[in-house]
Parts: structure tokens; sequence; C-alpha cells
């Protein structure tokens, strides 16, 4: 049986893809608590399935398609209010899709590595996780959207309050409300959003394809006020998720407390799906606020570049360090994202995935020896690199991809969005690239601590290497950091529609951007005329 | 009038799941007092009687007993929220009373009756039957607040429970006599605008005054702020099986005929005083309920808080009137008595003992050991949180969703505030049962078939719903029909 | 006319006394003459339940109010022996001064209301109009016609009633 | 003269000559029979000294109740100890209103029916003063502050409150097979056909169980023997009473009486006829001067029957008089409803 | 305002004062039941409040000249019958348990 021809239960892909793994957490269910075995096969079976789901629609997707459509299925899920079982996938969420799909298999192959209690719960959070998290990548109903957002919180919630470290229930607690307020502010907003378009056009539906026919056809009809407030609610949100500066505060105490594999997935995928709303919901939906407000979030990102990598350089825990890495990284996107331009959007969805997987393979290094050492601390390593070879090589392997040496995939990332930016504010581009050069330097020298030089703890001489099970689950992360590198072309591709998409609604904020670089007034002069007439392809 | 002593059989259909709920209600009080060793079958019978009342009920509308009841889509929804209130009651209920040996057959006799009430009191038409069958409701429950007459706790939260709930029958009863003094009638559907529509210019005070008092009286049934203050108390003196009961359904019938009035009298839209009125008790409601909530230390204390927010919630809808807001908050109270219900079972099973407080400490590591209540009382946490894809999210969000098309963002948001809070304190029961390592030993009620049936059913259709909502839409789409011409 | 007179006179003297009790009721520290007290307001509601041209309700009135439920009242009080309230000093202090403030004001508000509403509409036609001269017949016939359910339902509503005061006064569990 | 005054004297004459009959002439009589009779039955002459036959007895047992010295105990509430007994008199004095004591005469060119207040709640407004009675021995129980007083009192009021239900369904089964809760329509009832072809229609004869229970319970109602427990002096000295003596005494004294007379009239007035006589019309003003002969003989008899009963019977226990209450009587009287009902709807009454 | 109602003769006091005699009643129960102690007490005044409504009742009948009113105080005096012997049975009920029926002291649980 090939997997061309694989539909379990006669639905089509996308549904398969989203539940498959509910389907895996539910068949857990009937397993006896102790059974650590089955709870290993059916998590790889599940997760591997979902990957090759994943893989299966890629393939079958034409890359030119320029709006989510791809694959889509539009039913009626609670029809008295218009809400809709909407899905549907571009370039973009694709991307990412693959992303958390390979990701969750990594995850779980490292975890059958390590000694980890109640497996079985451990492995069914997961799932139930990649179901929230593809389901948010592939929504196109706003509601539905909210729907898996939300699903999301509870595995996370779960697997940092029971797996994670000492002040796991602090980190939780934290991550949740930090979370949720943002959510239900983009809950209400929907709610909102939903109320104007059934004034604006006389129909109910929470479907985004519909709101952004009638945002971009200017039947969407919003005072200024109230449009600078829905963005605002969607936006915070997101950037909540992102997390951007000065929102941060729950990242860092979420990776340190949070077990490796939730660790790699907060990174690798979470973080990821507030600039993905960015980039489907609050920009597309909010052209005119969008570029009224950029500049003030392009300063935010600012902010976040340098003070993240700033405090990651002061950073003795390795865990929080490469956490701080992640604000600035994602702020980086943001900005790319603000910025607007081809190249910058490009660059950014690129260096979405890219960030992903190099951060992923560092925390599940970290990981590696936090499992042997119950450390992170740098001081307590130190020259441990003739011990563990191959994660040594692994590490380095990642924190370059992190820093963006050419030839691996963080290079192509950053080195698009910061060209992107450039086109739009040399100065912004600067600033970020100060960024980029202080992320060098706490990377390196936390190889520099950690790995070379001579041994200085004793306690390391028992450490051992990554054994065969981590290295499987490494091992994907790894490839595909280097393929990127190497050929980035197929996931430019793979993204360059919606990119061209993206673009257009941004066009009239770079433009803004670009006439006058600095000072609030330069957003007061903007005006509606400025956007581009609506595209039909947009709506459909 | 019609004619003397006429019962037709359409009357007679009309109140058929009440008349089944009283006869074996009777037939339970009798085998308890003849035939002692059927003990052990009651359960089964009451859950019978229920399984009965429910085919009884039927879904054509109309108007019986010389217009004093009606049959509805409203009456049904009633029906299945009374009937399931109890029933979950019953197979809660029945392992936790047989252990501590009172498990005599008026507990199922008493509840059957109750639900009897609640459903005769929804199906009113005539305020003198609504009254009735409140009345008929909270007595039966004022006894079973006593159940335990031994346990000084469970004496008192009878006593509050009696004397705040006989102030609002006076309340109720002041109202219903100045509606019936200036408007010349109690029967709802001769009320219909009257308020509104009749010569009264401009404004009747004693006629807003009566209303108060049976919004009030109301109130206090519900448990909204400032009529909360007996719940706590008697949350957590009542037995936890009944409160199962009482915390859900009677909610449930008191708001649906605050909103029968309401809307009889105000039929086009919430005149001025009003609307503000009932956004002031419902944000009052949300805030107060959630902020105290989290200082609770008693877990049905704080699910008594909790669920002074739920109604706030509710009246939100209350606040917005529309018909999209009714049968919003029919989806809202259907899922919170499921949720409700649930979370009062899990605490039943996961207690030391009605004798014993239910501090929110002695459930630390019960997750593991009593996995399926746990499970039943995480998701219900979850789900009187608003997450996705429980019920909860899928009433809050109709209810919200109609205050905001109804111009009402700020309570939509000051809603929203307060699901935020409420996270703090259902969460940390979530942590208690799954985060923390066992302090105490608690010898605990053994899960039998009957409560483990409770759990999964709740359980199932706590997702179900949030999962797809539409049959329960369609209900209360169908009950909502009484809300025509919004 | 001298007839109206006399019934001014009667209504006078059984509000003053209805009232005056009602607050002595209030304002009594034992229990026992509280109930004595609303014995009289009982009294006086009658009378005054006799001017509205409802003699039975009057009777009943007595009958049950006066004659059954409070003697109960008196029965518990003196099977609890209980004997004056406790003089010592008051634990919520606050609450009852607002407590008497909200009753004092709304009791003025209502009152003044009341007095100032305009004549209600007769907007429905009644149910019945009260017979004279004897209106008890009429009465039976609407119980068991227009209120033929309610009447079911207040008979469960007594049966609730004595299965659960049996319940609770038993001392024993069996 | 205007309308107004007319009935005004009418309704003056009327209650003075119902209570110069009950007050002047039966009450003081009823003392001597009572004593006499005891004296017949337990087999000794009983007084015989003061006047013939001690026929004065009676007002020398009054004059020697009004010369005592009246004590009221240190702590009793003294408010209460006095009310009591008013509040047992006051009753059981206005009972007397609604019962008719004759058919109607026809004097000074008005028909006059031969009741005080022939009001449409008749029966009720008994009932509402007979457990405004109650009052009076719960009060003097409590009031006296001694417990045996209150144990008395205590008893009283759940003894009265225990056979007025029983009595309160049997009454209405009278009034349902009457019609109507004016006793003068309860006595025109029966006066008014047969039943079973044969038989007076007097309510004893369909409702003889309604009769029996009605019977029983008036003497637990007013706390005679066998039922006279609150009093019960071998428990409870002199029960609600024991604390009172005097004039105050007297007046308990005279309730009892008053009340045991009122029974009477009522049992003679709802079962048995009234004032009428089975299978003859009496008509006429002299018809309707025998009616009050016929009802006053009627009256007698039940009077005679209290005293017979007084010195023959035991007295029961609380237990077993509560259990006759509420287990024998209550279902019995709601039988009996049902079984009058019946009658009623085949037309057989 | 009283009308002339068929058979009735018209009122000699003006319903009004009925009803402000109803009215403050009421309120003098909601005093009694706001300040009072003793739980008996209160359930007293709420008795109490209850009987003023019965006034109104009987007033709004005999202003509107129908019966629905008298029959309402009819069950009213009825459900009150069975309130209070489930109240006084939860208060002996209570008073075995707690030797006190003071409101003040019964604080287990807190108000």
């Amino acid at each position: 049986m090939s997997f061309a021809t694989f539909h379990p239960f006669g639905a089509d892909l996308l549904t398969t893809l989203v539940f498959l793994p509910t389907v895996g957490a539910l068949v857990l269910a009937f397993f006896p608590a102790s059974s650590k075995a089955g709870a290993k096969a059916v998590g790889l079976l599940t997760s591997f399935l979902t990957f090759a789901v994943s893989a299966k629609i890629t393939l079958g997707f034409d890359p030119a398609t320029a709006t989510p459509s791809a694959f889509a299925i539009d039913r009626a899920w609670i029809p008295r209010f218009g809400i809709r079982y909407q899905l549907g996938v571009d370039g973009l969420s694709l991307a990412l899709v693959l992303l958390t799909t390979v990701l969750t298999v990594s995850v779980l192959l490292v975890s059958c590595g390590q000694e980890i209690e109640k497996l079985r719960g451990y492995v069914a959070a997961f799932l139930l996780l990649e179901t929230g998290m593809l389901g948010s990548l592939v929504a196109l109903d706003t509601l539905l959207f909210y729907v898996f957002w939300e699903v999301m919180l509870v595995p996370m919630y779960f697997i940092i309050g029971i797996w994670g470290g000492k002040r796991r229930i602090y980190a939780t607690m934290k991550f949740f409300l930090f979370t949720m307020a943002g959510s239900l502010l983009m809950f209400v907003a929907i709610l909102y959003a939903a109320n104007v378009h059934l004034k604006a056009t006389g129909f109910q539906s929470f479907s985004l394809v519909d709101w952004t026919r009638a945002a971009s056809s200017g039947a969407w009809n919003l005072t200024p006020g109230a449009e600078a407030l829905l963005f605002g609610a969607f936006t915070l949100a997101f950037l909540v998720k992102v997390p951007l500066w000065p929102l941060h505060t729950w990242l860092p105490d979420a990776h340190v407390e949070a077990p490796t594999g939730g660790s790699i997935i907060l990174a690798g995928v979470l973080l990821k799906l507030g600039t993905y709303g960015l980039l489907r919901f609050a920009f597309p939906l909010f052209p005119r606020a969008a570029a009224r407000y950029g500049p003030l979030l392009a300063v935010l990102a600012l902010v976040g570049i340098v003070y993240g990598a700033w405090v990651a350089a002061a950073q003795k825990d390795m865990k929080k360090l490469v956490a701080y890495s992640s604000v600035s990284h994602l702020a980086l996107v943001v900005l790319g994202i603000v910025a607007g331009t081809g190249a910058a959007l490009s660059g950014a969805v690129f260096q979405m995935v890219g960030h992903g997987l190099t951060t992923g393979l560092l925390f599940l290094l970290v990981g590696v020896l936090y499992s042997r050492r119950h450390t992170r601390e740098m001081a307590d390593f130190g020259g441990i690199a003739a011990r563990v070879p191959v994660t040594t090589t692994l590490f380095v392997v990642a924190a370059l991809g992190s820093i963006g040496l050419p030839g691996l995939n963080g290079f192509i990332g950053e080195f698009l969005i910061l060209g992107g930016v450039f086109q739009v504010n040399v100065a912004w581009a600067a600033i970020a690239a100060t960024g980029m050069i202080l992320g060098a330097i706490y990377l390196l020298t936390l190889i520099q601590k950690v790995f070379w030089g001579p041994e200085t703890v004793p306690a390391n001489r028992s450490l051992t290497d990554i054994n065969a099970w981590e290295l499987a689950g490494a091992f994907p992360l790894v490839v595909l950091i280097v393929l990127l590198g190497v050929f980035p072309r197929p996931l430019l591709n793979l993204v360059d529609g919606s990119v061209k998409t993206l673009q257009r609604v941004s066009a009239p904020r770079a433009a803004a951007v670009i006439a006058r670089p600095a000072g609030k007034d330069a957003f007061e002069r903007l005006e509606v005329h400025e956007l581009p007439a609506p595209r039909e392809e947009i709506a459909r | 009038m019609t004619g003397f002593f006429q019962v037709t059989g359409a009357d007679l259909a009309c109140v058929a799941p009440e008349i089944v709920l009283a006869l074996f209600a009777s037939l339970i009080l009798l085998l308890d007092a003849f035939a002692r060793p059927l003990r052990t079958f009651f359960p089964y019978v009451a859950l019978l009687s229920l399984a009965l009342a429910n085919l009884a009920g039927r879904d054509s509308t109309g108007t019986f007993f010389a217009g004093a009841v009606e049959s509805s889509g409203l009456s049904r929804y009633i029906e299945l929220v009374a009937l399931g209130a109890v029933a979950l009651a019953v197979l809660g209920g029945a392992a936790a009373l047989e252990r501590d040996g009172r498990n005599q057959g008026e507990f199922y006799a008493l509840l059957l009756f109750s639900a009897a009430g609640l459903i005769l009191m929804v199906r009113g038409v005539d305020l003198l039957v609504v009254f009735l069958g409140l009345e008929l409701m909270s007595l039966a429950l004022y006894v079973l607040a006593a159940w335990y007459r031994d346990v000084p706790a469970a004496t008192e939260a009878a006593l509050k429970y009696f004397l705040m709930g006989a102030l609002a029958s006076a309340f109720l009863l002041y109202g219903v006599a100045t509606v019936y003094g200036r408007l010349g009638t109690t029967r709802l559907t001769r009320l219909q605008g009257l308020a509104s529509g009749h010569s009264l210019v401009p404004f009747d005070v004693l006629l807003a005054a009566g209303l108060l008092a049976i919004v009030a009286a109301l109130s206090f049934k519900i448990a909204l702020v400032p009529f909360h203050g007996w719940a706590p108390d008697v949350y957590q003196g009542m037995t936890t099986p009944a409160v199962t009961f009482l915390s859900t359904a009677p909610k449930v019938g008191a708001l649906l005929v605050l909103f029968r009035i309401l809307h009889a009298l105000f039929p086009s839209s919430l005149p001025e005083p009003w609307r503000p009125l009932f956004a002031i008790i419902a944000v009052l409601s949300i805030l107060f309920g959630n902020v105290v909530a989290l200082s609770q230390r008693d877990l049905k204390r704080m699910l008594a808080y909790s669920g002074i927010a739920q109604m706030g919630y509710a009246a939100i809808a209350v606040a917005t009137l529309t018909r999209e807001a009714f049968e919003g908050v029919l989806v809202f109270l259907a899922g919170y008595v499921v949720t409700n219900a649930a979370a009062f079972l899990a605490v039943a099973a996961l207690s030391a003992g009605e004798k014993e407080p239910h501090a929110l400490g002695d459930l630390a590591g019960l997750g593991r050991r009593h996995p399926v209540a746990a499970s039943a009382l995480t998701l219900s946490m979850l789900s009187l949180a608003g997450l996705p894809p429980t019920v909860g999210f899928i009433g809050k969000f109709l209810v919200f969703r109609a205050a905001v098309d109804a111009g009402l963002v700020g309570l939509a948001l000051i809603g929203v505030l307060g699901s935020l809070i409420s996270v703090g304190y259902y969460l940390r029961v979530v942590y208690m049962l799954w985060m923390k390592e066992p302090v105490r030993e608690v010898s605990l009620v053994p899960e039998d078939l009957l409560s483990g049936a409770a759990f999964l059913l709740t359980s199932a259709l706590m997702l179900a719903w949030g999962v797809f909502p539409r049959a329960l839409l369609e209900l209360a789409r169908g009950a909502a029909a009484a809300f025509t011409g919004r | 006319m001298p007839a109206f007179s006399g019934q001014l006179v009667v209504f006078g003297f059984a509000s003053f006394f209805a009232l005056a009790f009602a607050v002595l009721m209030v304002v009594q520290r034992t229990p026992v003459r509280s109930v004595l007290s609303l014995v009289v307001t009982f009294f006086g509601l009658s009378v005054l339940a006799v001017l509205l041209a409802a003699p039975f309700i009057a009777a009943l009135q007595i009958f049950v109010y006066a004659g059954a439920i409070l003697v109960l009242f008196l029965f518990v009080i003196m099977l609890l022996n209980l004997k004056e309230e406790a003089a010592d000093e008051d634990d919520r202090p606050v609450q009852r001064t607002l407590g008497l403030l909200v009753a004092l004001a709304l009791g003025g508000l209502l009152a003044g209301a009341t007095l100032r509403a305009p004549a209600p509409p007769r907007g429905t036609p009644s149910l019945s109009s009260i017979p004279s001269p004897d209106e008890i017949p009429a009465l039976g016939r609407l119980l068991f016609s227009d209120y033929l359910l309610a009447f079911e339902a207040l008979s469960l509503l007594l049966l609730v009633a004595a299965v659960g005061a049996l319940l609770l006064s038993k001392r024993k569990f069996e | 003269m205007s309308p107004t005054l007319a009935a005004a004297l009418e309704g003056a004459a009327k209650i003075a000559f119902v209570w110069a009959c009950v007050l002047g002439a039966v009450l003081p009589n009823l003392i001597w029979v009572e004593r006499r009779m005891a004296g017949l039955i337990q087999d000794r002459p009983g007084p015989n000294r003061v006047g013939p036959f001690g026929l004065f007895q009676a007002v020398a047992d009054i004059l020697k109740l009004l010369m005592k010295e009246d004590v009221v105990p240190m702590y009793a509430d003294r408010l209460l100890h006095t009310v009591a007994p008013l509040i047992l008199l006051v009753p059981a004095m206005t009972t007397f209103a609604v019962i008719p004591f004759g058919s109607t005469i026809h004097l000074f060119g008005r028909d006059i029916s031969l009741v005080v207040a022939d009001v449409n709640i008749g029966i009720l407004y008994v009932f509402a003063l007979t457990s405004v009675g109650i009052y009076g021995l719960v009060l003097a129980g409590w009031a006296s502050n001694n417990k045996f007083a209150l144990l008395g009192g205590l008893r009283s009021s759940a003894q009265v409150i225990s056979y007025e239900l029983a009595m309160g369904i049997a009454a209405i089964s009278v009034f349902l097979a009457a019609g109507s809760l004016r006793l003068q329509r309860v006595v025109e009832y029966q006066a008014s056909g047969t039943f079973l072809g044969f038989l007076p229609l007097w309510n004893c004869f369909p409702q003889a169980i309604g009769c029996l229970i009605f019977i029983v319970s008036a003497f637990a109602e007013t706390n005679r023997v066998p039922f006279d427990l609150p009093e019960a002096e071998a428990e409870l000295v002199a029960g609600y009473h024991t604390e009172y003596s005097a004039f105050r005494f007297g007046m308990f004294f005279m309730a009892e009486y008053l009340n045991l007379i009122a029974a009477s009239a009522m049992m003679a007035t709802l079962y048995f006829g009234g004032w009428s006589l089975p299978y003859l019309h009496l008509t006429g003003i002299f018809g309707s001067l025998a009616s009050i002969a016929v009802f006053a003989a009627k009256t007698g008899f039940f009077i005679f029957l209290f005293v017979w009963v007084r010195w023959t019977l035991p007295r029961f226990r609380f237990d077993q008089l509560m259990n006759l209450g509420w287990k024998v009587f209550l279902p019995l009287s709601l039988l009996n409803l049902l079984w009058t009902g019946a009658l009623v709807l085949w037309g057989v009454i | 305002m009283t009308g002339a109602l068929p058979g009735v003769a018209p009122m000699a006091v003006p319903p009004g004062a009925f009803l402000v005699v109803g009215t403050l009643l009421f309120a003098i129960g909601l005093a009694g039941a706001l300040l009072k102690r003793n739980a008996i007490s209160i359930f007293l005044s709420i008795e109490l409040m209850m009987n003023a409504v019965n006034l109104l009742f009987l007033t709004y009948a005999r202003m509107r000249g129908d019966l629905a009113g008298q029959m309402i105080v009819f069950f009213v005096i009825a459900v009150a019958a069975a309130e209070a012997a489930v109240g006084l049975a939860i208060f002996v009920a209570l008073f075995r348990v707690r030797r006190t029926v003071d409101v003040d002291k019964i604080a287990l649980l807190k108000w």
C-alpha cells in the first residue's frame, strides 16, 4: 500500500492530517498506563503517518497557489451562525505543516531514547498538541482557527506542568495566562469582526476567505479607530505567542522548565504560529491599520532583536540562552514581516522554518546533555567535546545554522530579511544586523565554554554520547539544516505564491515606510487610496 | 372559564413527564416504607422513571389546562435539562450515599419531585404555576440540603438556603401581586407587551418595583450578585450529590423563567433602565465570582463562586435579550449543567466523605489513583474555563457573540476578562490532580458502575457538544421559538 | 352614609392593629411574644380581608395561618425552649443598620409609589368577576377548572412538605 | 325603623338570647349535672347540700372561685399569664354565633333566621375560632414557667392540631353533601328528605364514619376524657392550668364547658338534623319555637354523652392518642370523604 | 377606581389605603427579616411579608372585581403552610446538632 493512496476513514487529506494524531492519542488511551513500548510504538507510528500525509500533501501541491486554497474543504460546522469547517493550505502553511510533522517525529524519537515517567501521557500530549498546531495552520475559518489555537494550550500546559523542572507550575501558569490573555482578546476581536462582516455584507461568516475579500474590496468599511482596535487585538494575541519584546517574559520561564520535547515544539512550532498569525490574519485583514502601526511594531522588533541577543549573552544556563536567542531571532522575523518587501517576506517565512529546525536541534542537544547530567549550567560542563563527539558536532552545526553561517539555512533567511529590510529602511537593517553579530558571539561563547577546551568538571567523565534514538531524532533536523542551506530553492518555491500575495497586501506598508522612514506623522498621512486595487485572486 | 373539572387527554399528555416523575417518586416513597430490602434498586427505579418521563415528553406545542401551562420547545428543553441533571445526581450519588448508609428512598423521591417542580415552573404560563413549580422544586431541595441532618454544616446549609429561599419567595409574590394589580393578569401570554404598550405613561414605578422584586427573587435562585450570599455556604454544607442537581438545573430553570417574563413584558427590546441593570448584575457576578473564587481553598466553595461567575455570563445574555442571545444561553446552560454536574460528581467521588471538608489540597495526586473521576473533573474545569474544544467554549462563544452583535462589546470584554481570571483557579484544580504529589491518604468512594457511567457520559457530552454542537443548537433553536419577532 | 363610615372605622382599627403589632413583632426579643404579635397582625389582616369582600380568605387566614402555622411556630419555640434573643453586642452592626435603612427606604418608596400610582388600566378581561353574596362556590368552581393544575401541583407540594418534615425531624437513621 | 337599625336590633336580640341561654341556663346547670352524674355513675349521692338536690352548687362553686386569692407565680410571664385564659374564653363564647338554634321565625313582620350570623363561611368560622383557642392552652402552659404546665400546653397544641385535621375533613363531607358552608343550609338540607327512602337525611346515617370521627375528635378538641392528656393529673399535675387559681382558673373551667356545649351543638347541627325533626315540618311561630326546643334537646343529649363518657372511660396514653388521630382517623376521614363524594355523585344523597 | 362591580357594594375605603397598609407590612417584614438574629424570628418576618402580599392580592382582586387574586391567596396560604412545616423541621434538626438557632452563631460556614 503506497501512501499516495492512503486515505484513512475516507476523509480528505487535510482532515486526516489534522486528526490523525488525535486518533493516535485515543488509541493510546486503551493501552495500559505502564506499557512504555506500546506508547512508543503508537506515538512513533502516528507521527510518522502524519508526516507521511503532510509529505503527500506537499508533493501534490502546486507552488503557484497564491491563497490558502489547496486541498480546500468547506463544510458547515455551526451553520446557524455561519461557522464553517474550512481547511486549506498554501505554501506558507504547508512549510510550517512540514516543520511541525518533522519536529513531532523528532521529539517522539528522542523521548524513546530517554527515561521519561508516565510516557503514555507524554506521548498522548504531544500527539494532541500536534493536532492543535496542524489545525491552526490549515484552518481557514477564524473560529475554527481559534479553537485549534486554544487546543494547543492545554497539552502544552500539561507537558510543562507534569514533565517540567522545579518551577514548572509557575512557568506553566505564566505561559498559560499570557497566551490565554492574548487569545481571549483575539476572540472578542473575531466576534466583533464577524459582526462587522455581517453588517457590511449582510451574511454571517467567520471565514477568513470571506473576510479577506471584504477587507480587500473595501466592503469592510471600518472606521480607523475600530480597525486599529481589531488589528491591535489580533496582533497582541500573536505577538504574545511570538513573543515580541516586551511580551516575552513567559518564554524563558517556560523554556527552562519545559522538558526537552516541550522546548523543541515550543521554540520550533508554537512561536512560529505567532508570526504565522500575523501573516495570515492581522496584516491581510487590516491592511490600513497594519500600515499605520507597522513602524511601531518594527521598533519593538528592533528592541527585541538587540535585547534578546544581549540578554542571551549574559546567560549561564544553556536553555535560557537558547530561549533568549529565540526572542531575538523571531523579532527579526517580525521585522521582516513588517518591512513587507518580497525579499523580506520570503526571508521571514524561510527563517521561520529555519529557526524551527536550528533551535529545535539546539534544545534537543541541550536536552541530551541535561538528561545525563541534570544540569544546564554552562559552568558544569567544559571541554566535553572529546567525551561526546557526535553531540558536539551536531551542536556546532545547529549553532552555526542559527548564527547564519553561509551554507546553512540560517544564512539564507537572515540574509533575505536583512536585504529586504535594507530596501525599506537602512537604519533598521543596521540595528538588526547588530543583533546578528551579538548572536554569533553568544552562541560561539557557549560552544567555547561547553565543548572546547580542557575537561574541567570531573563529573563529566561518565558523560555518554547521544544514543541511537536521540540521534534518530536529531538526524532529520541536521539534514534539513544543511539541505536548506545548500538548496533553499525548493522551500522558497513552495512559499513563493503566498509570499507574492502577502507582498501585494503589504505593498502600501512598504511604500509608507519608505516614504517617511521615521516619525509618527508619516503614518497619519497614509491614505486609503494608496491601497492597491482589489484583485480577484486575493479572494479565492 | 373552562368547564368544571374537564381534563382532556392533551392536557394530561402535556404534563406527562411531571406525572411520571410524581408517580415514581410516590412509588419510591412507598417502597421505602414497605419494601426496605429493595433499597439497592432505588437508583435504577429512579433512572427508569427518568427514562419514562423523557419518553413521555412531547415535541408538540400549545397551551393546556386552560392556558396555565404550555408544551413547547422550551419545555422540552427544560425537561431534558432537569431529567439529565437528576440522572447525573442519581448516577453519581448512589455510591456516596451507600457508603454513608444514607441510601434512603426519600433522596430519590425528593430529587424526582424537585425535577417535576422545575419542569412545571418553566412550563408554566401562569405566574401562579411558575410560583408553585418554584416552591415544589425548592421545598424538595431544602430537605435535600439537610440530608445529612446529623452533620452541623449540612443543617446550617439547609437553614440558610431555606431562609433565603423563603425570602425570595416573598419577593416573587410581591412581584406577581404587582404585575397582577397593574396589568390585570398573571398569564404571561396575556401580559405580552402590556408593559411597554399600555397607557401607563411614561413609566410605571409600581410595576417597575414589582418586576424588580421578581428579578431579585429569580436572581436569588440563580445566585447572581448581589443575591448570591447563600450559594457558597449551601454548596459547602449540602450533600454533594444533591448539589449536583441544585447547582445546575434550578439555576437554568430560574434563568429561563426570567427570560420568559422579560420577554413577555418587553417583546420588542429591553428598555432603558433594565438593560444597564442586568449588565451591572452580569459584570458584578463575573468579576466578584471569579475574583473571590481565586482565594477559595475549599473545593465546593470555589465551585460555588465559579457558579456565580458562570451565571454572570448567562446574565450577559439576559442583558442582551435577543433571540440569538437566548439560543446562545440555552446552549451555554446545557453545557453548564453537564460540566458542573461532572465537577460535583467528581468532588463527591474524590472526597473522603460528607463529614469531611472538601479541601482543595486533598486532591493532590488523585489523578493517578482515580483517573476516571479526575479526568472528568479536569475536563469540566477546562470546560468551565471556556477552553475549546469543550462545550463551555461553544456556550460562551454564542453568548458573547450575541452580546457583540447587540453592540454590547464591553460586556463581552468583561466576560473574557472573567474567563482569564477564572483560569487561575480552574487550573489549580488540574494542577492538584495531576502535578502534585499526594500529601495524605484519603479513603475514597470506590468507583462503581453507575458513577463510572456518569463520568463517561459527562465527559463524552462535554467533548461531543464542543466539537459537534449542531444537535444542541437545533434543540436550542427549537426552544427559542418562543422568541419570535426579534 | 353610615355603613361606609363604619367600614372606615373598622379599616382604621384593623390596619392600625396590624401595623402596630407588626412593628411589635419585629421589636420583640422574646420569640413567643413575636409570634403572638403576629397573631394579632393576622387578625387585623383578616378583618381587612373581610372588608375586601373575601370572607373565605379571611377565615382561611385565621384557620391556617393563625391556627396552624403560628401554633406550629409556638410549638417549636417551646420545644426548643427559646427564650430571649441574646442581648450581647451586635456582631454585624453595619449589616443590620444597612438592612434597616434598606427596609425603611423600600417601604417609604413603595408606599409613596403606591399612593401616587395612577389607576391601573383595565386592560384584560378578568377571569371571573366576584359574585355576590356568596363567592365560595365560584372559588370552588375556579379551583377545579382554571386552577386545576395548580391545585394538583399544590397537592404534590404538600406531600413533599410532609415527607420532608417527617424526614428531618426523625432522630434516627434507618 | 330603618333597615339598618332593625338588623342591628335583631342581631343584638339574638346574641342576647344565645348568651342568656348558654351562660345563664346551660353553663351553671352543667356543672351541677356533671357532678351529680359523676355521683350517679360512681354510686354516690354527689353534691346535694346547697339548695334542693344541690342545685345551687354551681353558684357556690363560681362564688368560691371569684373570692379566692388570685396567685400569679413569681417567674411567670405576667401579661401572657393574664391573657391566656381570655384567649381561650373569647373564642369559646363567640362560636355560638354561627350555630343555628332554630328555624326561621316570623316576628314583627320580619323573617328572622334563628342564628346570630348565618355567614357563608359557617364552619370555617367555627374552626378558625377553635384553632385560635389553642393559643389559650399553649400560652397558659408557657406563661406559667412551669415544666408541667409547659408540657400540658405542648400536648394540647399537638392534640388539637392533630384532631382538627380529621375533624375538618369529616366536616367537609357534610358540606359536600349540603352544598354550602352555611350551617343553616346544612340543617335545612338534613330536613329536606330521606336517606334510602326511610331514614331521615341526617348526616349521621350516610356518613356514619364521619359522624363517629367527628364525635370522638370533639372529645379530643375539648380536652375531655378520654383525651384529657393536657391536664392529666397523674402525670402533669393539672397540665396547662397548674399555676392558675381563682377566677382565672374559673375562666378555663368556663371555656371548657362552653366548648363542650358548642361541640355538642355542632354535633347536633352537622349530623343529627339540628333543629329539625324527622318526617315532620315545623311551621308557624310555634313550629319555630318547637325547633328551638328540638335543638336544645339534641344538644342536651350530646352534653349528657360527654359527661357520661367522662366518668366511664379511662384515659388514653399520649402516643395512643396520636396514633389514633393520624393513623386511624385521618385515613378514615379521607375514606369518608370519598364515600360521601361517591354518594353525591351517584345521586343517593 | 372602585368601579361598579356587579353585586358588590362600592368600597367605602379607597383601595389605595389597603395597598399602602400592605406595602408597609411588607417593608416591616423585610426589616424584620434583615434585622432579627433568631432564625425563627426571621422566618416569622418572612411570613409577615407573605401575608402583606396576600393583602395586596386581595385588594387588587377587589379593585378589578375578579376572583383570580383570591384564588392566588388561597394557594399562597397553602404554600406558606408547607414552607412552615419544612422550615420548622429544619430548625429542629439544626437545634439538635447545634443547640442554637441564632443566625449569628451559626457560622460554621462563613456567610
